[in-house]
């Protein structure tokens, strides 16, 4: 671990919790990080200050300083371990400091993952019981939310974890995913306000989420398995780029076309408007312009959104609407992003029945990718070195032209004739 | 962790449930809405079939809350939004309420608080971000940090709604890049292999497993002091940093050889073009906190060349198709350079197979 | 071959020079012309900056040709283009003559010598073809004979230029492809694995080279009858072909195992889009000599449906970007199947990474 | 070879050479190949037959016995092996019949690749006087040309190759490539009578083929290496597609524009022509509408030819003209089709000299493939395999951001510093 540099740590205290840096405050000069005090943006650096001040934890204290001092070291000084509650393999991610004799405040410092409601939404009396069972058992350092979807109760010892977990699940929250197995979810705002909703994500991400409990709890698969859920091909989630499952809502027959509204926005903006803002933007030539009015020819639209987008209260969804499953998406580690490809063009999403059909299907998938995965193996790197015609048939899938973006260029396969 | 004492069973309930933190109107038009406008910068109109509307307010947060800071934003729901807020998919604060008189006080309110209201259509949102030094075991840069000095210099950005179409940043503290692709996205790149702490890896390691993790199979075991380690073949090593995932006695993580590099065009979205990963566009830039300027200012270039150049909608990466990447180094002022040509296994369909050139 | 009784030394000259088989009004503007017309279908009209013009005259050959049939070009060339002519790369003939008088006359004679006159502009030009069982040692199928079938059936296409565009048509009598890609090819396909003839085997192969061959490494050596030999494994091969160029004894050719492929969107100019590789759109069509009926009968649906459905200067594979896959096959009533889903190493560039969908 | 039929034999004479099939001509029966005698377009069996019943040479009746044979089996029947004339390596592809006990007449049936001047240009003498030597010697069967741009000489015995080669080299040809050499070139048209020219390619060819007649002859690296030349980025020689190394001409500088053309052309045809048919066809939009009138722009122009070919008498290629290098172009063989990519964006070719760096630069190369390169490798397999940057540094070739679509997406590399 060398470019470690001590002269970092001149000026704070060195004893061991008398909570003092000799300036009359709870807290260790932290010269570093209090240069992030100023400016507009709001600054979380004040905010754990704050925080620290008011309720004197020594573990905020610690943590602190020993961010100071990877400030001027360049250098995180945080090591796993683990961790779990009662009946639990996963959720809580371990810390434990590698400098905890420079700084054995921070010596833990653990996150609980906790699955809110889809679509991120809280009352006020669900987030004070929150905030209220985690100040007494942790930090009170909260992050709303982890990329993942989760929130992150960031800073608890080891012992309190399950004292913590106990009274937080009698409140109705649950841990959520980490290691190999199914993550906790997003979903986009969807019904919730959102005039694009194809489908009621909310309703679906809550039903998968239940159906995989035990895979998130108890991860056992080759690697984690990721789900969102995007109401639209908007996909506000970014689904695609980082979920293996990413279930995005979608339309079959013609875009719902209200023509006085559509006529009221060329009137107020324009014919030009119309063609450089709507129709030039439409990747496959599908609008045209007649006599001033726009026509859209519902064979060559991809569903992109972007003229509903452009003119939401002129043109809304079809009425046949449902989702698209793509798969396999992730970032970088080890292949590269790998952006989830479609798998399942359509599928209806509108009673509990299809919810039933579609979970069937995930778990055939998922039934696959735990043969023909590797360790450590995310599913679309298995569809990508197996094959996705091998995929499919694996995974009892209908293959479609909307899987690819053009048949293959090469005369390499053996058909079986 | 004995449950001996427990008095009661584990619900596995999984997400938390949704209804309950709903908004009433939204209850009621749950899944019937006809469309939306944005009056003004931060605050939405959706309107319902039945006629009900709801708007919404919204406002940065540094995403690294506290208790504290929740309570105060409960405070504002409680008073304006009838006791419901949510948060967005980039950590900007929701209120969602009927009353269209709320609006204006509760913008006052936040904006006095320190939470800027914005985020909302053609501007620069939030950045998602990462956990850096404040918590990650692999991290080469804190994330909160570098995202704290890009929205002090992006806060007029986050509030107007000025630019070309919607601007997605993201942070990352090491390559993995938990903050995702993104129009703007500033990332650490491990600029050489691991160096094998043998010591540590003599207690730590499972060797099998870290070699397997190696996408170009570069790490070899080895005995080194009579002890079983591994050896890194740094001509094949890409610098990846997964093996410090699976032991982390490879350690890829220096301060002088973790650096930042910049990357852009990322888009998830389907509107009008397919969604598109981010292309490398700076590296090599300081890992230098606390300030990090010579990221700031990598990122302003490019969105005051996008800014200007761009067409409506266009998102950056939109933008570039049309102008070329030629024109897009030309008008940030950053380079292209060699090591921005892929290497890696699809390299061959980025080659220019064409005879298309711009000079 | 001995070389005692020669009285001279071989000049290697490389190509032919060009100087003197360029009618003079040639060598006068050479590199000095100003733009071109298309005043009929097979004659081309070139005005120099000096205010020359020089008129083309092109027609078909069967490319497979003979002295006589040189000969009679020949006596065409030298009654009406004062004895120069030249070859397109696609196989048919031009006179440039700079007497538009003699224009007529000469497509008068070579219709009436067999050589249809046409070839330009927005047609089907002739097909760029192979040597198939005539002459090559590894075909699966004639070239001259489909060709010949193809173009009895687009004899008038060729005569026309009622196109949409140029369109290029290729046949190749294996796998390799000598014929290229075009809008529209004919190609053979192995399906199924070489079968190992071991005696012949163990009598001509350079084991290793053959092993070597395998892009996908699946020959292994293995003894036969206590000779030493090789074994494929089925599972991996991919048919390619490649080991029977190394080693004949790997015989991928047979009557029944050996199909047509058709293969559309083959662009090598840089007009307007990029050039593009072609996409295979048919298969398993019966390699069935003479006439081949069923592979002219996937072409003719092919260019019906671009006649019909494209525009001004698409080129079939931009008439198909344009209405994407699913409407071809619709629009031809070829049907998609799961073979056609790439499975090779860039397989993942062609996964639909995005939610857009037709239906 | 399973599958061969031997019914198919019925009704040819099986002699060994009588010259008679019974019906009173000198050919066999060849049912099959004689359908290829009906339709309007010219037919290669009559060619064939004409040319055999006029010569009586027997082996082209052993030829076509053959391949009525080949028509009714579905299989090929010809063998390689090795012939060649004195101090070459390559140039004669070797035929012999592996059922030359059915068809001795067939049992050798040799083609001499001979290259043709560059632009496959012929006066009629110099054609003639091959027509003469060749059917001295040989069949009489000429293709004219084959792909990779011989003129095919085909069917002659080894024991008249010398001979036919020695009386052919006299009156100014030279055999072609083949094997792991320098192969015959193509080049277009190009200044013999093309506007879009851009550079001298007939000149390029001759000289380039020239320069490596020794590697055409005697071939010894890995693998075939093809040129093409192209006047423009038209490519009428396919270059991209099937040339390792292809040579296209381009400019650097504006499209030269001659407005009382471009205003003749849009009274002609009308401004909507004008847009859809060149406008909106310029793939980089650089093209715009200015009061009924066309703008380039030429920052945005990529040099695709689209509307010089659309509007051929006002537009014209800029006046800084040179070439852009492609490299890397094959067709199927095992790795799939690969095009070439752009490595050398622009290089003036105006003289001598110009040719002179440009051979230098193809020497090095060459130099670099031959040691980078494995057995059976083209040197597109080779960059593609050992990295884009490591072949411009190993060639000594500058990177330009021209020669990729885009930065890479992954941040997999090794960086200096
Ligand atoms: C906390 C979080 C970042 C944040 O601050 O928000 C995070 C943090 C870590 N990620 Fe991540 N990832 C987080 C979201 C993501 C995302 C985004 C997402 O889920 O939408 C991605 C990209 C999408 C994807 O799944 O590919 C992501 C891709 C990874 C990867 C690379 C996976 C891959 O196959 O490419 C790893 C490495 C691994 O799993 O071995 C990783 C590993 C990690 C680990 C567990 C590092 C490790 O292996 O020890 C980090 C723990 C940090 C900590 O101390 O808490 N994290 N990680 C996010 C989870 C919070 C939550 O539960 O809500
Ligand atoms: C609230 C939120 C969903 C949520 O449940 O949290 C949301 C809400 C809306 N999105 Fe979104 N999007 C949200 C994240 C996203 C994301 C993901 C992200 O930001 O990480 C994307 C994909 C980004 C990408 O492509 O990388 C996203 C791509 C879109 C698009 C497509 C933009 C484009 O042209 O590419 C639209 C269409 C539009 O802007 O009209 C859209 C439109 C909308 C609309 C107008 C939908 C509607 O009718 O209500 C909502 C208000 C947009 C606004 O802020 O102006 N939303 N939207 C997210 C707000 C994020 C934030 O706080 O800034
Ligand atoms: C004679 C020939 C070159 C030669 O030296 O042999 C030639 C000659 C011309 N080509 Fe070509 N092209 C010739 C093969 C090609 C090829 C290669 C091929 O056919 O295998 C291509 C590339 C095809 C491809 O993309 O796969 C080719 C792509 C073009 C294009 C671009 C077409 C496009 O829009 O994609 C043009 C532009 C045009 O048509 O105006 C063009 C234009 C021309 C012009 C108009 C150039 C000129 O101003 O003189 C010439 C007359 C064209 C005509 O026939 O209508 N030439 N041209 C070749 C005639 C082949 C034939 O007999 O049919
Ligand atoms: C004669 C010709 C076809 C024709 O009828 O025109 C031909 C015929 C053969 N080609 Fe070819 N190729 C011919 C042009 C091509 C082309 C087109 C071109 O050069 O523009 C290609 C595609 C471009 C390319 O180079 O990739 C081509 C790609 C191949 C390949 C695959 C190379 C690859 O790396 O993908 C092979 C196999 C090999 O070399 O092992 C091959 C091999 C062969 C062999 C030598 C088969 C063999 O290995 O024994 C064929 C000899 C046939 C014969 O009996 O004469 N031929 N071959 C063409 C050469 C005539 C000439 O010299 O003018
Ligand atoms: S993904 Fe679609 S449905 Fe969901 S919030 Fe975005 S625009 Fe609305
Ligand atoms: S949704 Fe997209 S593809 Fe469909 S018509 Fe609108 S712009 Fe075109
Ligand atoms: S990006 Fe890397 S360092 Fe940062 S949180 Fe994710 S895994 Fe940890
Ligand atoms: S950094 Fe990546 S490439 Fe290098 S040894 Fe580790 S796993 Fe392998
Ligand atoms: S395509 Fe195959 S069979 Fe035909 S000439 Fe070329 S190598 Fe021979
Ligand atoms: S046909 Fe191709 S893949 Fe199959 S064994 Fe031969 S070389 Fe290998
Ligand atoms: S490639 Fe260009 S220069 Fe050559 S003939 Fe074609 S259009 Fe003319
Ligand atoms: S040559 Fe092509 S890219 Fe350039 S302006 Fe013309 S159409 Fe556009």
């Amino acid at each position: 671990m060398d470019g470690a540099n001590d002269s970092a740590m001149k000026g704070a205290c060195q004893c061991n919790g008398c909570g003092s840096d000799g300036n009359g405050t709870f807290l260790n000069p932290t010269p570093m990080l209090d240069q992030l005090e100023s400016g507009p943006w709001p600054s979380f650096i004040s905010g754990f200050k704050e925080l620290a001040e008011r309720t004197k934890k020594p573990m905020l204290r610690g943590v602190l300083d020993q961010l100071e001092y990877s400030y001027n070291t360049k250098m995180g000084y945080w090591k796993g371990g683990l961790v779990t509650v009662d009946g639990y393999g996963a959720g809580i991610i371990t810390r434990y400091s590698m400098i905890k004799d420079k700084f054995p405040e921070a010596a833990e410092f653990h996150t609980m993952r906790i699955q809110p409601a889809p679509g991120l939404h809280y009352n006020t009396s669900m987030l004070r019981e929150l905030c209220d069972i985690w100040e007494k058992h942790g930090s009170g350092i909260i992050a709303l939310h982890g990329q993942t979807g989760d929130i992150m109760l960031q800073g608890i010892e080891q012992d309190k974890v399950q004292e913590c977990f106990d009274e937080l699940n009698q409140a109705g929250w649950d841990l959520g995913g980490a290691g190999a197995g199914m993550r906790t979810g997003v979903s986009c705002i969807g019904p919730g306000r959102c005039e694009n909703a194809c489908y009621d994500n909310l309703k679906l991400h809550l039903k998968a989420l239940q159906h995989y409990v035990g895979q998130v709890h108890r991860p056992e698969w080759n690697y984690k398995l990721k789900f969102k859920f995007s109401g639209c091909p908007n996909d506000c989630t970014n689904a695609i780029m980082r979920s293996d499952l990413a279930v995005i809502g979608t339309w079959r027959d013609a875009i719902q076309v209200d023509r006085d509204e559509v006529r009221a926005w060329i009137e107020e903006r324009g014919v030009d408007a119309l063609v450089n803002n709507v129709i030039n933007h439409c990747p496959t030539k599908a609008i045209s312009l007649k006599d001033g009015d726009m026509v859209i020819e519902t064979r060559d639209c991809v569903r992109c959104m972007h003229c509903l987008n452009a003119m939401p209260k002129a043109l809304s969804p079809g009425k046949e609407r449902g989702i698209s499953l793509l798969m396999g998406g992730k970032n970088t580690l080890k292949v590269g992003v790998n952006m989830g490809s479609l798998i399942v063009p359509f599928m209806k999403m509108e009673d509990d029945d299809d919810i039933e059909t579609f979970l069937e299907m995930i778990d055939e998938i998922i039934d696959w990718w735990d043969d023909a995965g590797l360790d450590h193996e995310r599913i679309g790197e298995t569809i990508e070195r197996v094959g996705l015609k091998q995929f499919l048939e694996g995974a009892g899938i209908e293959y479609d032209i909307n899987q690819v973006t053009r048949p293959r260029d090469n005369p390499y396969f053996k058909a079986k004739y | 962790m004995s449950s001996q004492e427990r008095t009661w069973k584990t619900k596995e309930s999984g997400p938390h449930t949704y209804e309950e933190a709903l908004h009433p109107v939204v209850r009621k038009n749950y899944g019937k809405w006809k469309y939306h406008e944005i009056p003004k910068p931060g605050v939405l109109k959706h309107v319902a079939e039945s006629g009900d509307a709801i708007w919404t307010v919204r406002a940065g947060t540094p995403r690294q809350d506290t208790v504290d800071m929740l309570r105060r934003l409960c405070e504002v729901a409680d008073r304006y939004s009838d006791g419901f807020l949510r948060f967005t998919v980039r950590n900007n604060v929701e209120f969602l309420t009927p009353n269209q008189e709320n609006v204006e006080p509760m913008i006052q309110e936040l904006e006095s608080l320190g939470f800027p209201v914005g985020g909302t259509g053609m501007c620069v949102s939030s950045v998602s971000h990462t956990q850096g030094w404040l918590h990650c075991d692999i991290p080469a840069t804190d994330a909160s940090g570098v995202v704290k000095s890009m929205m002090d210099t992006l806060y007029r950005e986050f509030k107007d709604m000025q630019m070309p179409n919607k601007v997605r940043l993201s942070t990352s503290c090491c390559a993995i890049n938990c903050g995702g692709q993104a129009d703007i996205a500033v990332v650490v790149k491990h600029t050489r292999p691991p160096r094998v702490n043998h010591d540590h890896l003599s207690t730590i390691c499972e060797l099998p497993k870290a070699v397997a993790r190696c996408p170009v199979a570069a790490i070899r075991p080895t005995v080194v002091n009579g002890k079983r380690s591994l050896m890194v073949d740094e001509a094949k090593c890409i610098c990846c940093g997964a093996c410090f995932g699976a032991c982390p006695a490879m350690e890829i993580n220096h301060p002088e050889h973790s650096k930042f590099a910049i990357w852009v065009g990322g888009k998830n979205s389907n509107a009008r073009s397919k969604p598109s990963t981010m292309s490398i566009v700076a590296h090599n830039l300081p890992n230098n906190p606390p300030r990090w300027p010579e990221v700031t200012d990598v990122i302003g270039r490019i969105l005051t060349a996008y800014k200007a150049g761009g067409r409506p909608w266009e998102r950056v990466g939109e933008w570039i198709a049309r102008i070329g990447w030629k024109r897009f180094f030309e008008e940030t002022g950053l380079t292209f350079d060699d090591n921005m040509i892929d290497s890696y296994r699809h390299a061959r369909t980025t080659f220019n197979q064409s005879a298309h050139v711009r000079f």
